[in-house]
């Protein structure tokens, strides 16, 4: 139990995938405008990365134990259908879940947090519980910084950022800055 | 571009097949390139073991893998399950048994440390140590393989009934490494994998006598 | 070898297995949609990188179709793929009857008499409301750029004369000045019409005179002086009818005393002027 | 591949080769693939080999989906890019871990995350699925080189001003105190965004003295 | 004698020097007829519609322009004279708007032609209602809504209290001080008179406690066993907003977008209630009122009773003019009054006060970035926020500012007030709610 | 008529204005960290003067360089710049090479303040970015505290070169909380009350900073629940842990004493702009930050976590905000 504690807040604040493994980072920018849909869009993601998490395990155990070489290829494969494939369901049994939610699922499968996810997972040999609680972190470490991201540059909307540094390089300062305060979480739980 | 119409929907049996011949071909290619370099990443990952091995346990010339079957350390064979626990048993000039290198890992300050280290049997004290891998930060906590002078402290460390950590420029007793001023914490969590791993299997190593005899060729 | 021919037969099995559950899906779980989005989202990259702020590729296409972005917004697609979308989606169409923002004032500092200094932020609808801004004339221009301010496609440049200037070419009458200005001078115009009345003033004579140099004062010359039927007077000012067809030309406005009707084929404004 | 058949046509390949390394940057201008950027840079090293792979990735995939672009439905478009993306990643994979051990180890999963790097689906989808494989390559092999340039000037500052070495090569001494910040995850975030505001700078400026001249 | 701080009030507010010190105790004094006079035709609710002509002759007193529709209310010739036309003129807002001029008679000795006094216990409700509106009566509190429309309680609904809001709580104005010390009586006439025609059981009156005199000579009239309390309030600003003083009286809040009427009150200002008794007891219509002209620019403060239309120029020289330093006019308090564009414009039934302040008052202090202090939350007695208020306005951010409520502002001032960087808070949100008001206006048109 | 034969002026109500204004505000404070400052003169010797001089400098500097075009307000004359720095200068440890502070200062102004846009602009404390950065960049020299030396003694490493290290390992100590992390000693309450121990320059006594605290707070300089809220969570909190380990886990006044709590309470979590203004809000912004501080010191890696806990919470400021906006007058009960 305590195991699954620290790897949940490992993956959670400690080594947030975001700021300190620097993966997602496109969604980090990209959809972090608005905080409501940051928010959703971590929901989708921890919830994606909780099927990619069932999936790997899958994978690693009953497939790629002789085929080690095909990892990657069919993390990617696999993750990518079965994404769309609960996408195309959820659209059908809930239009209003997949108007929330569901919107978000394409730009997520091509996206390196789930990958890293799988491969993470992978190489720290977890098992299937292990991975889900491993994805549940990351998931909500991603939401985390996200709508932290997201609420910061709305609230950097009201105020007269330098024209020189708006867009991009304002989001990139910001996330340095986020990620230094993020530091203050290292170590925790290692001593 | 010219045409807005939508293009004819492909049949089924269409999208299946490009995914299939896709699959197949890079399944192909891919299992052909693994055949043709897994020699040489296996090579280079047994040159940075046996490197590794060799300097934890001074002295060594030659190495056998040993792993943890049905509560008993027994030479690999090829057959044992891939996450069994293994040591590695060092022989020096003559295959004389110096001792075994022993793998760990544990939490550091930044994440996982991976790390060996050599552990002489004969005299109970571990000889020697090496951080395999670690995200420690610069300038802190990677003097633990950056330092030469914490690596001393492996030298002749007693591990019974176990070491510990103390303020740098301290240690005096046999069991006592000289932490890292300004990283006490990577320091402590090299010593606690060191600590457990001792813990966990000294028991279990066989004894110097029971040893298998140093392999026949330089390696492997 | 017989690993080589267990991978590809692995993941060609991979393949069958996943594109027959995605055939599946498409063929019973697809939900019908509009058929242009799908066309858009076919010309997108499909790179779902997130770029353009949009949740996906799809998002951003539905976007498209619904007119609230524009193609560039992607940062994947080449200027090609831009156009193709631009081009689909009819986005340039439709010059013909193009309308622009007109302004019906002319009153700028040169013109219009100020009887009290407002002393406030720079906003038109700051000054507005706080004692009209100190403006003579209550209808008039106040000139501190709220429309400039609002217009995303940076038409608006406010003159040395503390009017705004409106770059016809980059206006895309969006009406956005047309809701910021505060006392309602901005109308969107068709271009093929000049003509253009540009004061609000309901006094006549010396009442309007007196308050701006560029008022209309009611006299009433230019509606004797264009077609029937294409300006009226209407409280004390003459009102162009832009549905009528007629092209009257410049002339109803040549005896105009005070130049309040003007012709005007591009920019109503140069960008430095301080007429006396 | 042919020989380009006229001067025109030469100068128009020169040009797609030409546009990723600076104009069209992926990653000062386009902002595309940020993961691996931030993540590796911090030794110039690993800058290159990520740098290198990545166009190594980036030219065979672009040869090859341009070969058969023709050929793939479109509704499976994006699932076969990822899978010939993805093969020759684990390719790279292999061969860098067969030849270039130690470097290996530094890039660690950032190699397999080439496979999501959005720069290398984007050109497939972007051009070498519209373009002949002469056009194809070169534009891949310009925007590969151009972000190799662009990890190699973060990598190099991360590692010169945070471990006072360039290449692993120590550059200042024993006295010299490194920046550590540089090659921590913040230090990645700050220094992209710092050089960002100087393009963003000198743009401005040169905008500015274009004005100045016009008048 | 309570201690000050244990008296009744609401949550919030500020506390600016009250600067009544130089008109308080000054005896209000009549403005001699000067030749000319304007009467913007609207003065509370829709504009009234003329019923003299141009060049027509009009006696003090009489209906020159009649109601139109409910919510408006009768004008009345406040002199004897001749009609001059109907012509636009500027108003204290800035706008030029269309007005009465008149042209007083010289000859005339100006007094009231007085209409016909009415018993208000023999009217039934309509008909009080009616009579209300035909004196030409409204809110003399700063708003000039009309009076007649409150005293038309829909069916089913009881007023219980009947509030006289005597607070006062703007610095420098001290009409309504001296109306409580000068005719306490004709307060109380009014009260009655509105109590009983309501049926509100009992009778409050808010003053703030820095007017003791007020206080005692309110007590003085009420007769002894009359539902009539006259209860001294902490001087807080904004006490004298109503919902403030319902707040401090009975402790209820009245819900947002609510009227005082749906807690069973209504609100008047003391001064209405004189207005009433003259036009009950009297037959005088509401032609003059109570305006205190003062600040560091006038150069003899005073309280002057001053026939409406009568220029503010007039009214400023009647006082000794203003100091040269003088470079801005207020109307009203000079928490909530504005700023005139010219002293060319009437004295209308709203207007409280003339304020005349020099550069030393108006000097700004430079802007800076707001700190977010809270203090302006702390000042806003309606529980709003400030700050955020005026950063969305800033950015134009108006369906966010929705979001926060920026229509409950009551523009009251006292953020603006509280607020060390001296950001224009109020400004901005009264831009953000024209613009927002503007929006919807051109949206309904659309549709 | 008015007098001068010119135009009105037209100002927007309200024509009063308190008396208190923005650089008054500011100069407050600054007069605040004097007797701070004095103190940590008393304890670490003149070096204390030259580290705050050398970062206020930084950020006077910053200010000037990059706030010319500020649109609102010149921020060299508000007063927030040098306050910025005297606050960075007193987070620093006494040994640190004064081209770090300088640096420090520097720092937080450009990236924590004017990136923002200038004064009230922020979203973190500027302050403490400056610090933030500089621990992260030169964590060896952020967390070595000299040994106590003589009042003129100033170490070698406070004048070393731009980018040199100028000899930093040598003679140090460790602060109480690291001697209760790793050497699991405890140090006397008294020592900790008075001041005398290792530790940031302005961060040891915690009895001047209990006094300049309450008079800040009854000048009503700050919003007295934040001090309040985060004395209070890391109290419960820390007592509460301390109860289930007593070894590990230290005792709620010996963590209210120790490290940079009350420094950060007093003067660094009470920055207006980058707390919450809402009560509710500010508060919780306190609860979080004691709580924070209580963890990271009990389970983190590092032995004090003031300025980590100040930061995180900052970043979750606006969230906060939103969530605890007051409910209007008359809103209150229906919704
Ligand atoms: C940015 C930063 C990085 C740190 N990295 C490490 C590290 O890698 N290993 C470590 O043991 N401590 C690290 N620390 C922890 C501190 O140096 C900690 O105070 C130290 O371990 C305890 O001090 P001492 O060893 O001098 O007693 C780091 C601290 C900071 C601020
Ligand atoms: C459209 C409208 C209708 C009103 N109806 C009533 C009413 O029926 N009863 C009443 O007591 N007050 C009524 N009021 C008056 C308000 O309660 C309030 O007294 C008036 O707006 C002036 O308030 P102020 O001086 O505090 O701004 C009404 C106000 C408006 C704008
Ligand atoms: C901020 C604010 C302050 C006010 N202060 C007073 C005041 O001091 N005295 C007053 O009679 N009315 C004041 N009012 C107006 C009252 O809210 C209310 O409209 C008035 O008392 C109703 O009476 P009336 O209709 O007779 O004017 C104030 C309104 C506001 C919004
Ligand atoms: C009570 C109070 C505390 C302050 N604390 C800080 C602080 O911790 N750090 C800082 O940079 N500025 C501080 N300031 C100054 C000012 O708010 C700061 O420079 C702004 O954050 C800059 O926009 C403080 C100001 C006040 C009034
Ligand atoms: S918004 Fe209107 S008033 Fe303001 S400058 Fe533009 S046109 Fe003039
Ligand atoms: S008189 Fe006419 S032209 Fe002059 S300011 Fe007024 S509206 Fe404009
Ligand atoms: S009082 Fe002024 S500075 Fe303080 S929060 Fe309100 S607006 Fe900002
Ligand atoms: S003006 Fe509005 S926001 Fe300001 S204190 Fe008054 S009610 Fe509150
Ligand atoms: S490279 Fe795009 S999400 Fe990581």
């Amino acid at each position: 139990m305590k195991e699954l504690v620290w790897i949940f807040l490992g993956a959670l604040v400690v080594n947030n995938f975001t700021l300190s493994y620097f993966l997602g980072l496109c969604p980090f920018f990209g959809v972090s405008g608005k905080l409501q849909t940051a928010f959703r869009l971590g929901l989708a993601t921890t919830f994606v990365m909780v099927i990619t998490a069932i999936a790997a395990w899958a994978l690693n155990t009953f497939v790629l134990v002789q085929f080690p070489y095909l990892r990657l290829l069919s993390f990617i494969v696999v993750i990518a259908s079965a994404v769309q494939f609960v996408e195309m369901v959820v659209k059908k049994a809930s239009p209003a879940l997949f108007a929330a939610l569901g919107i978000f699922l394409p730009l997520i499968t091509t996206n390196c947090a789930i990958l890293g996810l799988a491969l993470f997972q992978t190489s720290r040999g977890y098992g299937l519980l292990q991975g889900i609680v491993f994805a549940l972190g990351a998931g909500g470490g991603f939401t985390l910084a996200l709508a932290l991201m997201a609420s910061l540059r709305e609230e950097a909307k009201l105020s007269d950022v330098p024209a020189l540094a708006r867009g991009t390089a304002f989001n990139l300062l910001l996330a340095g800055i986020l990620a230094m305060a993020f530091m203050g979480f290292a170590g925790l739980g290692s001593s | 571009m010219s045409d807005f119409e939508l293009p004819p929907e492909p049949g089924s049996t269409r999208l299946v097949a490009t995914l299939t011949v896709a699959g197949l071909l890079a399944g192909l290619l891919l299992a052909s390139t693994y055949a043709l370099t897994l020699p040489a990443i296996e090579a280079n990952a047994a040159a940075a073991l046996q490197r590794a091995v060799f300097q934890v346990v001074p002295g060594t010339t030659a190495m056998r893998k040993l792993v943890l079957t049905g509560g008993r350390f027994v030479p690999a064979d090829g057959s044992e399950a891939k996450d069994a626990v293994a040591v590695y048993a060092a022989y020096g000039d003559g295959g004389r048994f110096l001792g075994y290198a022993i793998p760990g890992q544990g939490p550091g300050f930044q994440d996982t440390i991976k790390l060996l280290f050599g552990y002489d049997p004969q005299r109970e004290l571990v000889v020697g140590m090496q951080v395999l891998d670690s995200r420690e930060t610069p300038g802190l906590g990677d003097k633990i393989f950056k330092d030469p002078a914490f690596a001393r402290e492996f030298a002749a460390l007693a591990v019974r009934p176990e070491a510990v950590v103390v303020k740098h420029g301290t240690g005096t007793l046999p069991n006592q490494v000289d932490g890292i001023t300004g990283a006490t914490i990577s320091s402590k969590a090299v010593v606690r994998i060191v600590n457990e791993r001792c813990a966990g299997l000294l028991d279990k190593l066989p004894a110097a006598a029971e040893v298998p005899p140093a392999p026949k060729e330089e390696s492997r | 070898m017989g690993d080589v021919l267990m991978a590809g037969a692995i993941m060609a099995g991979l393949g069958v297995l996943l594109g027959a559950m995605l055939a599946f899906a498409y063929r019973f779980l697809r939900v019908p949609e509009d058929p242009r989005t799908a066309r858009v989202e076919q010309l997108l990259p499909g790179t779902n990188c997130g770029g353009c702020g949009e949740p996906g590729c799809r998002a951003f296409a539905e976007a498209l179709t619904a007119g609230a972005r524009q193609p560039s917004g992607c940062t994947v697609a080449g200027p090609e793929a831009v156009a193709a979308i631009a081009a689909f989606l009819g986005v340039d169409a439709g010059a013909l009857d193009r309308k622009v923002a007109r302004l019906h004032c002319a009153g700028g500092k040169a013109q219009a008499v100020q009887i009290a200094a407002y002393d406030g932020f720079e906003s038109c609808r700051g000054a507005h409301v706080t004692g009209g801004g100190g403006k003579g004339c209550s209808w008039g221009c106040l000139g501190l750029a709220d429309c400039q301010r609002v217009c995303d496609f940076g038409a608006i440049t406010m003159n040395d004369n503390g009017l705004p200037v409106v770059d016809v070419d980059k206006c895309t009458a969006c009406g956005d000045c047309v809701v910021a200005c505060p006392r309602d001078l901005f109308e969107l115009l068709p271009l093929r019409q000049p003509l253009l009345v540009q004061c609000r003033v309901p006094l006549a004579g010396e009442a309007a005179r007196q308050l701006c140099t560029a008022a209309c004062d009611a006299c009433g010359r230019c509606v004797q002086d264009a077609p029937e039927g294409l300006l009226r007077m209407v409280d004390n000012l003459p009102v162009v009818d832009y549905a009528s067809a007629v092209d009257a030309g410049p002339a109803p406005t040549f005896r105009c005393p005070t130049g309040a009707i003007q012709f005007v084929a591009k920019a109503q404004f140069a960008k430095q002027e301080v007429r006396a | 591949m042919n020989a380009p058949s006229s001067p025109a046509e030469a100068a128009r390949l020169h040009a797609e080769f030409v546009k990723g390394l600076w104009r069209e940057n992926p990653v000062f201008v386009q902002v595309l693939g940020m993961c691996p950027t931030l993540a590796v840079t911090n030794s110039a090293i690993n800058a290159l080999a990520m740098g290198a792979a990545t166009t190594a990735v980036l030219a065979c995939s672009s040869l090859l989906v341009s070969l058969l672009g023709r050929f793939i439905p479109a509704q499976v478009r994006i699932s076969t890019y990822v899978i010939v993306i993805a093969t020759f990643v684990t390719v790279v994979d292999f061969v860098l871990q067969a030849i270039l051990p130690d470097v290996h180890k530094e890039l660690g999963a950032f190699l397999a995350l080439i496979v999501v790097n959005c720069l290398i689906l984007g050109r497939q989808e972007a051009f070498a699925s519209k373009n002949p494989p002469l056009a194809a390559v070169l534009d891949a092999l310009g925007m590969g080189l151009g972000f190799l340039f662009a990890l190699l000037c973060l990598g190099a500052t991360r590692e010169v001003l945070g471990n006072g070495s360039l290449f692993g090569i120590d550059l200042f001494g024993p006295a010299f105190e490194p920046w550590v910040v540089m090659v921590l995850p913040p230090g990645g975030f700050l220094m992209l965004g710092l050089i960002l505001l100087l393009f963003s700078w000198r743009l401005q400026r040169r905008a500015a003295a274009a004005a100045e001249e016009k008048r | 004698m309570k201690l000050p701080f244990t008296l009744r009030s609401f949550a919030h507010g500020v506390h600016p020097h009250d600067h009544k010190q130089g008109t308080e105790h000054l005896a209000t004094e009549h403005m001699p007829f000067v030749s000319r006079y304007v009467l913007p035709l609207a003065q509370g609710g829709k504009p009234a519609v003329p019923v003299v002509g141009r060049g027509e002759g009009v006696r003090r007193g009489q209906r020159i322009a009649a109601a139109d529709g409910f919510v408006s209310t009768d004008l009345h010739s406040p002199v004897d004279g001749q009609v001059l036309g109907f012509d636009r003129h500027r108003h204290p807002s800035g706008e030029l708007v269309p007005c009465v001029e008149l042209q007083a008679d010289p000859f005339s000795a100006q007094e009231v032609s007085a209409h016909a006094t009415v018993d208000p216990d023999g009217l039934d409700g309509d008909a009080f209602v009616a009579h209300v509106q035909r004196g030409g009566i409204v809110g003399l509190g700063g708003a000039a809504f009309p009076a007649h429309v409150k005293y038309k309680t829909p069916a089913g609904r009881v007023v219980e209290h009947f509030v006289l809001n005597g607070c006062e709580c703007e610095p420098y104005l001290t009409c309504d001080h001296r109306t409580m010390v000068e005719r306490a009586a004709d307060v109380l006439r009014g009260a009655r008179i509105v109590a009983g025609q309501l049926g509100a059981k009992d009778v409050h009156i808010g003053v703030e406690h820095n007017k003791p005199d007020a206080v005692a000579a309110l007590r003085a009239n009420v007769r002894p066993g009359e539902a009539i309390t006259i209860t001294p309030l902490q001087v807080k600003y904004p006490q004298g907003a109503e919902k403030m003083l319902i707040e401090a009286l009975f402790g209820v809040e009245v819900p947002a977008g609510k009227l005082p009427l749906d807690v069973g009150c209504v609100v008047n200002n003391v001064g209405t209630m004189v207005a009433l008794a003259d036009w009950f007891d009297r037959g005088v219509p509401l032609i003059e009122r109570v305006v205190t002209v003062s600040g560091p620019g006038v150069r003899r403060p005073a309280n002057v009773r001053v026939p409406l239309g009568t220029s503010v120029r007039e009214l400023l020289a009647h006082c000794g003019g203003t100091l040269p330093e003088t470079c801005e006019m207020v109307m009203g308090g000079p928490m909530m009054g504005s700023a005139l564009a010219s002293i060319d414009v009437p004295v209308l039934k709203g207007t409280s006060g003339v304020l005349a302040f020099t550069a030393a008052e108006t000097a700004r202090g430079s802007e800076y970035g707001c700190l977010k202090c809270g203090r302006c939350l702390d000042a806003c007695a309606n529980f709003l926020n400030p700050s955020v208020l005026a950063r969305l306005a800033r950015a134009g951010e108006m369906k966010t500012l929705e979001a926060n409520f920026v229509m409950d502002c009551m523009e009251c001032g006292a953020c603006s007030f509280a607020c060390p960087s001296n950001i224009p808070i109020v400004q901005l949100i009264r831009v953000a709610k024209s613009a927002i008001r503007d929006e919807r206006r051109k949206e309904a048109g659309k549709s | 008529m008015t007098g001068r034969g010119h135009r009105l002026d037209l100002q927007a109500a309200p024509f009063l204005h308190t008396t208190l204004s923005t650089p008054r505000l500011m100069v407050e404070v600054i007069l605040c960290t004097l007797p701070v400052l004095a103190a940590a003169t008393w304890f670490f010797g003149v070096v204390a003067l030259l580290v705050v001089a050398a970062a206020t400098a930084g950020a006077v500097f910053a200010e000037w360089a990059l706030a010319t075009r500020a649109p609102r307000g010149n921020t060299l004359r508000d007063g927030s710049g040098v306050l910025t720095g005297l606050l960075v200068g007193l987070t620093l440890p006494p040994a640190i090479p004064l081209w770090m502070a300088a640096l420090g200062g520097f720092v937080a102004i450009a990236l924590g303040k004017q990136l923002f846009g200038g004064l009230g602009q922020n979203l973190f404390n500027p302050a403490l970015v400056g610090r933030a950065f500089l621990q992260a960049a030169f964590p060896g020299a952020l967390t070595t505290w000299g040994a106590p030396r003589g009042f003129l003694d100033v170490p070698a490493s406070t004048f070393a070169l731009p980018f040199l290290h100028g000899g930093l390992d040598g003679m140090s100590t460790a602060t109480p909380l690291a001697l209760h992390k790793f050497e699991h000693t405890t140090t006397g309450l008294w020592a900790l009350f008075s001041g005398d121990v290792a530790g940031s320059l302005g961060e040891t006594s915690a009895l001047v900073l209990l006094l300049v605290g309450l008079w800040l707070g009854l000048r009503r300089a700050f919003d007295w629940r934040i001090p309040v809220a985060i004395l209070v969570a890391t109290a419960l909190l820390g007592g509460a842990l301390h109860l289930l380990d007593p070894v590990r886990n230290p005792g709620p006044l010996f963590l209210l004493t120790s490290g940079g709590l009350l420094f950060g309470a007093v003067f660094m979590a009470t920055d207006p702009v980058s707390s919450p203004t809402t009560p509710r809000g500010a508060l919780a912004f306190g609860a979080g930050i004691g709580a924070l501080v209580v963890v990271i010191r009990d389970y983190g890696g590092l032995p004090e976590g003031v300025m980590y806990a100040i930061l995180l919470m900052n970043a979750a400021t606006p969230l906060l905000e939103r969530v605890s906006q007051p409910r209007p007058f008359g809103r209150r009960r229906a919704a």
